[in-house]
């Protein structure tokens, strides 16, 4: 049975319980379930938040694209994944992977792989807004992120 | 065909999107780039680092030696930093 | 600031959500939030319930010993283990894990890291009771769990 | 000594728990068993896969080979299956 990954971009905030609830209630095939909570920090109180621009269009086609990738690799029962955008302040959520299986390590590694492949390859940029006042400069992509994505690939 | 800035590439730009005419001359994303460069100062600005600005060919990742086709939409961007 | 692993070894169910904000609620330092539950399977509908047996004491001792585990080699700001113990249906949670850090490879290598130790060297057993009214025999431990926990050594 | 059981040894031996004098010629958990094994055809049957057993002595895990030492409980029981 194909399972269809659930993909939104959004700029409103997401409900965990909610998105892990859809996934797992009901059914007695999840043996379990994995949630990555993606969170905005406050940089040691520099940061007063992040913005958050994005491709519409391309973000939920290139997240559906790693999601159905993950799909195809992982026996999973179920896989969701909210991407925000716009301005989001320190403690508060961005981004959000579910993934459920009858196993967990299956569960465990869709999510990582799908955190990897999302920041390399789905089109956000964060720019930073400081408390000093200045909008700050655009977030560089880590070298480290690429090394991650590079794992899911050997 | 249309094109698209996101990020510091549109910042620079000063455009989140245009459309050109495309010279018959250009046949890749190359040479996309190497005539948005000719366009004007801030286009040739924002393709300064050629090498730090990804490319999408209608919603979809290709490299710089890409053909252009058919595709009615160009994206040009940095690196991405979502998640 | 050393951060202390909460254990708990319960019959009654937990919840997650104040599970996680436990960990992340008003804080500006948490990047990532990451949660694994273990719930039971009824095994295509052959499994009326897993009894879990546990080793009161020593239970949440070894939980904390390998939380504590954790807390030293990923830099965390929060983990929380809870596991279950008594008569589970199907459906229901078994076990969970929710650990919460800047980055997101140390939370889920710490939770991944919990799971494979919990399974190999927690003291709980699980006995199958099946639908067809038999208490069926006790689950036996897997090599592949033993080789999951092994990752962590190398 | 504070002996305990669980799971399927907990069920062979058909106690939870048992309080035994502990001969001085016993030093390690293997001498332990050996002497458990000894008392009825109960714990032989518990103790008959020596292998499939795991022990812990004040609720630490160790080896069969551990020496008794001062210990006040040690318990027998199968590979673990939690989580």
């Amino acid at each position: 049975m194909k399972v269809t990954p659930v993909v939104r971009v959004q700029s409103e905030d997401f409900d965990v319980q909610l998105e892990s609830r859809a996934l797992a209630e009901g059914r007695k095939d999840v043996g379990a379930l994995v949630t990555f909570t993606g969170l905005c920090r406050d940089e040691a109180g520099t940061l007063s938040a992040l913005e958050l621009e994005h491709y519409p269009g391309m973000a939920e086609a290139e997240l559906t694209r790693i999601a159905e990738q993950a799909v195809q690799r992982w026996p999973l029962t179920g896989l969701t994944v909210v991407h925000r955008f716009g301005k989001i302040p320190p403690g508060e959520n961005i981004v959000l992977v579910v993934s459920a299986s009858a196993h967990r390590r299956a569960a465990f590694e869709a999510a990582d792989f799908l955190m990897d492949y999302l920041k390399t390859r789905a089109p956000f940029w964060k720019k930073e807004h400081l408390v000093d006042g200045d909008s700050g400069s655009w977030v560089e992509a880590k070298s480290g992120d690429e090394d991650d994505a590079a794992r899911w690939s050997s | 065909m249309n094109i698209r800035y996101f990020a510091w590439v549109r910042e620079r730009v000063g455009l989140e999107e245009e459309t050109i005419e495309v010279p018959a001359s250009v046949k890749t994303v190359a040479d996309l780039i190497g005539h948005l460069k000719s366009l004007d100062e801030n286009h040739a600005a924002a393709f300064e680092e050629e090498d730090a600005i990804r490319v999408a060919l209608d919603q979809l990742h290709v490299e710089v030696d890409a053909e252009l086709g058919n595709a009615r939409e160009a994206a040009f961007f940095p690196p991405m930093t979502g998640g």
